[in-house]
């Protein structure tokens, strides 16, 4: 509890903080400070609930185990990336807007830290109540951000994303309500009726008409969220118009906390229903994300639609892993989870730089990145290696991981589907970033942003590259952990 | 707590009534082609809902539930109704003249709907269990009609309509079914929902102003 | 009698007699188309002549141009060492086999087209790149004719090959033999640049192969490789005589054997020599890209004769 | 022990120095102090000694190995990465050190400092990621270099960063590249599912005990994503894209050493892990390396670009080496052992002969290439005079790689030869129908690739300069030309040597066939070179090269003593019938193989193109343009088809997302009323 409160708080403290008038000016800085404040607060809780166990707090409505505490670490860690770089992009991009379209200053940070602090609610809730007002209330702070820039196109994409969220979001309740409904019965008492961790102890006799249609309402809600297939097409419009630093997180942080409440549900239905019921469904859900995904990315020429789709790809990745359930492939689906969010933030925010640079985010207008800015360059190629899971890449070994999985299980159909998708997939990506990174550098492509913006963009690659080789044991123990607690 | 219905409940009762009125007034909003026929819907819809959760607090004496019944009657039969209707008369109560179901085939669409919940969940039942739960039905098909008219309708503010009609269902599961959630969770919800509303009327007249009308068939800019 | 005279009497035998046979033909020929001709030995007074004079090398010329001649006849005269001529007991034939054999007679060709290339004129470039279009086909063609000898004998060596064949007296109607005798003369035409493929007493630029190859050589040069292109073809009739046609070869290198045996390889090569000039005389050059379809028939008749030899023999 | 001790060390050192050399760039890069020497220099050196040390422990291990091997565990739910060398392994280590070390010796600075040291140290993380696949004793670390290698090598083909031409190679192989390993990944992480690890052991054990029908389907999964390693028919598209772009000595390294970890490949998971191969492995891959062979070979000898002609030729001798396999394994199965470990024999023995031989080619006429500044045949010649050195070590490799004796690639292919006539003979079922073809194949493919290398040297070495940069080339720099020089020696003494050599391959044969005795394979103290144990035929390559010499030093002492003293040479001006000589006068390279191209035609199929861009008269128009070319058959028959179809299909799949938010929620709508149907 005594790491929990803080963790949760901070964020919104932050945000107030932003909006006061006299901090406003430094709104940047106070984000990136509060990130990586709760960046180090997620860390003293992996470790925490490493040693002594899962975390609990305010009477149950909070608890953290291992996959929470994972989850955590993600999102802070994007986050702080993604504010420390949002500190050199933002002010370049704002310079460019109309006078009048500007926002008062520290109002985007302060939608930002709702955003954080909406997703680590959701990683740490253990109600499924508050989970859902949690990812919730994340949705309307990022759906005004998706909205941020006042363009049509902006306009646009804010306007599916609250609508098809909202309607996934209300699925998500019914959900909710319906498995409260059922635990209800079983346990006589409503307080404690929506927490996660009592559900799952007396998932044995839970009524299993209701946990299935539970389940498949959670599937398509939170699904819808996550940005599984057929419920996906928000997902290329927002993060293409959201402004990068929010994309980034977007396309880790919310996907992860989303999937953590999809994985909830999966749990406890599993446990109630057994669990060839709930895996099948996420298996199809997640090849078939896969397999929808994998045409668009042959033929884009945005890049950030182009992330947004290999989003979706990894999403399917990640459910398929995690659905298949060999504790190999959960681990892998696990690792990956962790691992593609180093690869997709940093696609993102490298993405941002040279968008800028070139001034304009179409990729045929982007070529020879890597000799106008070597480093620009190499930080997209990683970013590349990530996304297509490639050596150093620890997104290799995470796919191949979860794919190993997926052959020791009954779904080894679904996983050469996987494996086709894949190589498809990576015949596009590769085909663009080759079109990118290689040829002649453009004459006016200049980086506008300062070079410090760099450091984070290194650090993520840093990370990247170095799980790749090398996972510490801690986090190892941590993702065996989270493995338990979804088998 | 007790889940079974207090005696002195009539089998033909309040709540199978306010049930029906409840689709029914979904029905009639995913019928209407005005804006603000939709919105008195609701409206109608809202406190249908309300009706309901009266109801129930009434014959389970708990507080809370009561608490959450004004509320929906305060905030989803009021203030969302009222701001909808601002919003609408703002655009110049826009008609949707060209939906992309008419009306019978509309009504069609959402009469298999209807079918489909039903029998879908009715099979979730058996016999003895609380009465409240032939709710559930009434619940997930009116998820699904609120679904259609969103699909159904260009108005920006006609979508708008279908997402709360969507909202009232579940709100309507879970009163019927659960007899409301913990209040921390009901609170939240309503509170959520009230923002996510407004959040949607913002967005509403931004579309406005940027494209002129609320016509949402315009916004296909993105695309592939 | 030690193995290593025999080696150097063969081998001395080729060397020697190897620029007589194009004589021999000359004269044949010359006397069917009722003229005197040249006389047979004119050829040793050419290669003499031509020994003692100074080499002219073009100043475009690499250091290799200045070693390919002896490295063209070193490599004929290895050749020479382990053929079969007289005796089919194996001398050097550990050294090399009809793989080794083929492959020395590619190593003479590649050397012969890069010097030709070297002055960088016009013939030298033409006569290569022709020469190695053709042989292109007839290597094959050759090897595989050899081959279906080859497998007949479970060897490659020169001298068991000929033994085997010498000793199955009739081998000979096989189908598959005479088919890869067929091939086998076919490409012999072809390397040693006669008619219907080439003419040898001709410099004309459109037609010529081989002349067109040592166009920039003079001197002691030229003697080397036109006697190393004598000793060449000499090698392939020898080869055609006694592989294909062993008989009279010398199981036993007895003296008296070996006299038996050096009459037969005289009698097969004035016989080929006759067909030779008989065929040059009534026959006309083909154009030249005829002639790859002629080397193809070669090709195609090998390979037949290797599958019925597969098809026939089961 | 001593042995052990000497191999871990040989292993250790060799694996970190490349860690090294591969990461010191990077390292003094970053530090601005360092000495310019770190940034180029040093590592270079750390390199070439990593490759020696590694070539040492190929030759130890090819000995008899000790099993010393090196550990690092990544933290994953799985054993330790392992490296270790065995008898498999390590003729391909030994390759891979032979060429390496020549490769860094010969890797010379070149642009700016910063992307040289780049290059560099791409060159050694590659070559780190090649002697990993070799070593790997893991599935998942093998992938991950396999990987690598392929990723690394792709950022050297596409180091010149703006040739479009590099780009277009640098996706093609890359998307090739990733197909291949994408069934060899499906095929090994299968395997580990099976055997529930991922140590190489354990996958043979589980291999070999699955059921037949398993068994065969994962081996095809690895021949298939391996072939496109090896560059096999049809799957070879991408080799004479990549390869020549890649700077010259990574090139040979490519083309030398990178193929043949194809090879390597099948034989360690196609072959050795599950006993034998499957039962039509060896017809197919025998058809393919003729059909393969062939390709090379033709579009080799119709190639006018110096180091694209190199790349088909590695082709056509990946043909060769997987016609000796499938040869070998055909036999095996038919029970004809010693036959079939003649034919390994060959193949393993041409595997590295055409190593040496095909990097010494990348080596030398990269030189040349860069001296002159351009790769194109037509640009080229007179390289002979200008640079010596580099033009001797170009001819070596020459004549190597048209399998002349007494060069490396003749020996490895008379092997192949005498298995397929002694497998003939034998009647082995399937090949009494197949040899013929076969050994055709294999002629006809050798006497084009003659006409190609003839070609290479003759109009790119010989003669007179055709452009100014090519008149101006000069001699590389002497570290660089020395270091070619050396390496010329090693085609020359893998082709004299064979027979003594061949015998060293015994350890790797009897991994694979057991009871095979390769040291059968050389009589007469290694002079001789025999098909194991069945004496029918025997060269001795060394012996024929001394004939051949002496006998020219014979003509040479003949001449002078006719003459009595050196014979007359005289230098002029070459006669060009009393015209002034143009360089332009010479054969072009595209004329020098016109009549093969007119012989082969109905398989080239070419396309011409003539353009009138001015008319004059009705009947001669002033201005032509005129446009030739030879598309690559496969590629436009068979990928480009489908790539086109690929795409099309996504442009229709595209129209799921029309930007319409109403069709977006009926799909949302039709989720959960198509899941409540399920669900019932």
């Amino acid at each position: 509890m005594l790491v929990l409160l803080p963790l949760l708080l901070l964020a919104p403290l932050g945000a107030i903080a932003c909006l006061v008038p006299a901090l406003a000016a430094r709104a940047g800085r106070i984000a990136t400070m509060v990130t990586a404040a709760a960046f180090a607060l997620a860390l003293v809780l992996a470790a925490r609930v490493l040693a002594g166990g899962p975390v609990a707090g305010a009477n149950l409505w909070l608890r953290a185990d291992a996959l929470s505490a994972l989850v955590t670490l993600v999102v802070t860690a994007i986050a702080a990336a993604c504010a420390w770089y949002g500190e050199y992009y933002m002010p370049v991009v704002l310079a460019r807007e109309r006078e009048q379209d500007r926002w008062p200053a520290g109002r985007y940070e302060a939608l930002y830290l709702a955003l954080v602090a909406g997703m680590l609610l959701g990683a740490l809730a253990n109600n499924l109540g508050l989970l859902w007002i949690a990812i919730e209330g994340a949705t309307l702070a990022s759906a005004l951000l998706v909205g941020y820039y006042r363009r049509p196109g902006a306009v646009e994409a804010g306007w599916k994303y609250l609508l098809l969220c909202s309607v996934g979001i209300a699925l998500a309740l019914l959900a909710t309500v319906l498995l409260y409904y059922s635990a209800v019965h079983v346990l006589g008492d409503g307080s404690r009726g929506l927490h996660w961790s009592v559900l799952r102890d007396v998932a044995g006799s839970l009524d299993p008409r209701f946990v299935k249609l539970a389940f498949l309402f959670a599937l398509a809600g939170y699904g819808a969220k996550a940005g599984l297939a057929p419920m996906h097409s928000w997902l290329p419009d927002a993060y293409s118009q959201a402004p990068t630093p929010v994309a980034a997180l977007m396309s880790t942080g919310l996907l992860a906390t989303s999937l953590t409440g999809l994985l909830r549900f999966h749990a406890v239905t599993a446990a109630c229903v057994g669990h060839e019921w709930s895996s099948g469904l996420l298996v199809s859900f997640g090849v078939l994300s896969m397999l929808v995904a994998t045409p668009f990315l042959l033929v884009q020429g945005e890049y950030k639609r182009l992330l947004a789709y290999s989003s979706i790809e990894h999403t399917g990745i990640l459910t398929f892993a995690i659905g298949v359930g060999t504790p190999l492939a959960v681990f892998g689906g696990l690792l990956h989870l962790f691992v593609q969010s180093f690869a997709k933030s940093l696609a993102f925010l490298v993405g941002g730089s040279i968008a800028r640079g070139a001034a304009s985010r179409r990729m045929d207008q982007w070529s020879g990145v890597l000799e106008a800015s070597p480093a620009l360059g190499t930080l997209l190629v990683g970013a590349g290696l990530g996304l297509v899971g490639l050596p150093p890449a620890a997104t290799f070994l995470s796919e191949w991981l979860s794919l190993a999985g997926a052959f020791a299980s009954p779904h080894r159909g679904a996983a050469v589907a996987a494996v086709v998708a894949l190589v498809i997939v990576f015949a596009g990506l590769t085909f663009h970033w080759g079109r990118m990174v290689l040829g002649r550098a453009r004459p006016r492509f200049t980086d506008l942003l300062p070079a410090a913006s760099h450091a984070p963009l290194w650090a993520l690659l840093a990370a990247l590259v170095l799980l790749g080789f090398w996972l510490p044991a801690p986090l190892r123990a941590l993702l065996d952990r989270a493995v338990e607690v979804l088998s | 707590m007790n889940l079974q219905l207090p005696d002195w409940l009539p089998r033909s009762n309040t709540v199978n009534l306010l049930a029906g009125a409840f689709l029914l007034s979904a029905l009639y909003a995913a019928a209407q082609r005005r804006t603000l026929a939709a919105i008195t819907a609701y409206r109608f819809n809202s406190l249908a809902l309300g009706g309901i959760a009266l109801t129930v607090a009434l014959a389970t004496g708990t507080r809370h539930i009561a608490l959450a019944a004004l509320l929906v009657i305060a905030v989803k039969g009021g203030v969302i109704p009222s701001l909808l209707r601002k919003q609408a008369l703002r655009g110049g109560g826009a008609l949707e003249t060209e939906p992309y179901f008419g009306v019978p085939a509309g009504m069609l669409v959402c009469g298999a709907l209807v079918v489909i919940a039903f029998s879908q969940t009715r099979a979730l039942f058996g016999s003895g269990v609380s009465i409240l739960a032939s709710c559930l039905p009434v619940s997930v098909a009116t998820t699904l009609v609120g679904m259609f008219l969103m699909v159904s309708r260009k108005q920006a503010l006609m979508q708008v309509v279908g997402l709360v009609i969507l909202e009232n269902a579940i709100f309507l599961a879970a009163v019927s079914l659960t007899y409301g959630m913990p209040l921390v969770v009901e609170m939240g919800v309503l509170l959520d929902l009230l923002v996510g509303v407004a959040l949607l009327g913002l967005f509403v007249s931004r579309i406005e102003q940027t494209h002129g009308s609320g016509d949402t068939t315009k916004l296909s800019d993105l695309k592939g | 009698m030690p193995a290593a005279l025999l080696v150097i009497l063969q081998t001395a035998l080729l060397v020697a007699l190897a620029p007589a046979w194009n004589g021999v033909v000359g004269a044949i020929k010359a006397r069917l188309q009722m003229r005197r001709g040249l006389p047979v030995l004119q050829r040793y007074r050419d290669l003499a002549k031509l020994a003692g004079k100074e080499t002219v090398l073009s100043e475009d010329a690499s250091p290799l141009a200045r070693v390919t001649p002896y490295l063209v006849l070193g490599a004929a005269l290895a050749v020479c060492t382990w053929t079969p001529v007289l005796t089919t007991r194996p001398g050097m034939g550990f050294a090399g086999d009809l793989v080794m054999t083929v492959a020395l007679l590619a190593v003479m060709r590649v050397l012969l087209a890069l010097l030709a290339l070297e002055a960088g004129t016009t013939f030298g470039g033409m006569a290569a790149s022709r020469h190695l279009a053709l042989s292109a086909l007839a290597e094959p063609a050759l090897m595989l004719s050899v081959f279906t000898l080859a497998i007949a004998a479970r060897s490659t060596d020169l001298s068991r090959i000929s033994a085997a064949v010498a000793a199955t007296p009739d081998a000979w109607i096989s189908p598959s033999h005479l088919l890869a005798l067929t091939a086998m003369w076919i490409v012999v035409v072809s390397e040693t640049g006669r008619v219907p493929v080439d003419n040898p007493v001709t410099h004309l630029e459109l037609t010529m192969i081989h002349e067109g190859l040592v166009l920039d050589v003079s001197g002691h040069h030229l003697a080397l490789l036109e006697w190393a292109a004598a000793i060449r073809q000499m090698l392939l009739l020898t080869l055609v005589a006694n592989l294909f046609l062993p008989w009279g070869i010398a199981v036993e290198p007895s003296p008296l054997a070996l006299l038996v045996a050096l009459g037969a390889w005289v009698g097969k090569l004035a016989v080929f020599a006759v067909v030779v000039a008989v065929t040059e005389s009534v026959t006309a050059k083909m154009r030249l890209f005829r002639v790859p379809e002629f080397l193809g028939m070669a090709f195609l008749l090998a390979l037949l004769a290797l599958t019925s030899d597969s098809l026939l023999r089961g | 022990m001593v042995l052990a001790g000497l191999e871990s060390a040989l292993l250790a050192g060799s694996v970190w120095a490349l860690v090294a050399a591969f990461l010191l760039p990077a390292i003094a890069a970053l530090v601005p102090a360092a000495p310019a020497a770190l940034r180029h220099a040093v590592p270079r050196a750390l390199a070439a000694a990593a490759c020696a040390l590694a070539a040492v422990l190929g030759g130890v291990q090819l000995a008899g190995s000790s099993g010393a091997l090196l550990a690092w565990w990544p933290g994953l739910p799985s054993e330790p990465f392992t490296l270790a060398a065995d008898a498999l392994s390590a003729p391909f280590v030994l390759l891979f050190g032979l060429v390496g070390a020549a490769s860094f010796a010969a890797h010379a600075p070149s642009g700016t400092p910063a992307g040289a040291a780049a290059r560099l140290a791409l060159h050694a993380g590659f070559a780190l990621c090649l002697l990993c696949v070799f070593l790997s004793r893991h599935a998942l670390l093998f992938l991950f270099c396999w990987e690598g290698m392929t990723l690394l090598s792709a950022a050297l083909v596409a180091h010149d960063l703006r040739s479009a031409r590099g780009r277009t190679a640098t996706y093609v192989y890359l998307a090739l590249s990733h197909r291949g390993a994408a069934f060899v990944a499906y095929a090994l992480v299968t395997l580990a599912s099976h055997a529930g690890s991922f140590q190489f052991g354990a996958l043979a054990e589980a291999f070999s005990r699955l059921e037949p029908h398993a068994r065969e389907s994962l081996a095809w999964c690895f021949t298939i994503g391996f072939a496109v390693k090896l560059g096999l028919v049809p799957a070879h598209v991408w080799l004479p894209l990549a390869h020549p772009e890649a700077p010259a000595p990574v090139s040979a390294m490519l083309s030398g050493v990178m193929v043949k970890a194809g090879l390597y490949g099948m034989l360690r998971f196609a072959w050795q892990m599950p006993g034998a191969p499957p039962e039509q492995w060896g017809t197919v891959l025998l058809v393919l390396g003729v059909a393969s062979a062939l390709t090379g070979a033709l579009y080799a000898a119709v190639e006018s670009d110096a180091k694209k002609l190199l790349a088909c030729s590695t082709i056509k001798h990946a043909g060769v080496l997987a016609l000796a396999t499938g040869l070998a394994a055909l036999l095996a199965a038919n029970g004809q052992r010693e036959i079939a470990g003649v034919a390994l024999a060959g193949a393993l023995y041409h595997a590295i002969g055409h190593g040496l031989a095909k990097a010494l080619a990348f080596l030398a006429v990269g030189e040349a290439v860069h001296a002159a500044g351009t790769r194109h045949l037509e640009s080229l010649g007179g390289i002979a005079r200008r640079m010596p050195r580099v033009s001797f070590a170009a001819l070596v490799s020459t004549l190597a790689l048209c399998g002349l004796p007494p060069f490396s690639c003749f020996a490895g292919e008379w092997l192949v030869f005498q298995a397929l006539i002694l497998g003939f003979s034998a009647g082995a079922g399937q090949l009494r129908l197949l040899a013929p073809f076969a050994g055709a194949g294999l002629a006809l493919a050798g006497a084009l690739a003659v006409a190609a290398l003839v070609k290479l040297y003759g109009i790119g070495f010989l003669g007179r300069p055709r452009t100014e940069p090519a008149a101006a080339a000069h001699d590389a720099a002497p570290r660089t030309a020395a270091a070619i020089l050396a390496f010329a020696a090693l085609p020359f003494a893998w082709g004299v040597g064979a027979p003594l050599l061949a015998g060293a391959l015994a350890a790797p044969l009897a991994v694979l066939l057991p009871g095979f005795e390769a040291a059968q394979l050389s009589e007469h103290a290694g002079f001789v070179l025999v098909p194991a144990g069945l004496q029918s035929s025997r060269i001795a390559p060394a012996v024929a090269a001394l004939m051949l010499g002496a006998f020219a030093v014979l003509a040479r002492v003949w001449l002078r003593a006719r003459r009595g003293g050196a014979p007359g040479l005289r230098i002029a001006p070459s006669w060009a019938c009393g015209a002034k000589l143009d360089a332009r006068m010479q054969y072009s390279s595209l004329g020098f193989t016109k009549p093969l191209r007119l012989i082969f035609e109905p398989v080239l199929r070419g396309e011409r193109e003539l353009q009138v861009l001015e008319e004059g008269s009705p009947y001669f128009a002033r201005k032509y343009r005129y446009r030739s070319g030879l598309p690559e058959l496969v590629e436009k028959t068979l990928l480009a088809p489908l790539v086109q179809s690929v795409l099309w299909t996504s442009e229709q799949v595209r129209r799921l997302q029309t930007g319409s938010l109403h069709l977006y929620l009926a799909y949302l709508l039709a989720t959960v009323v198509g899941l409540l149907l399920w669900a019932r």
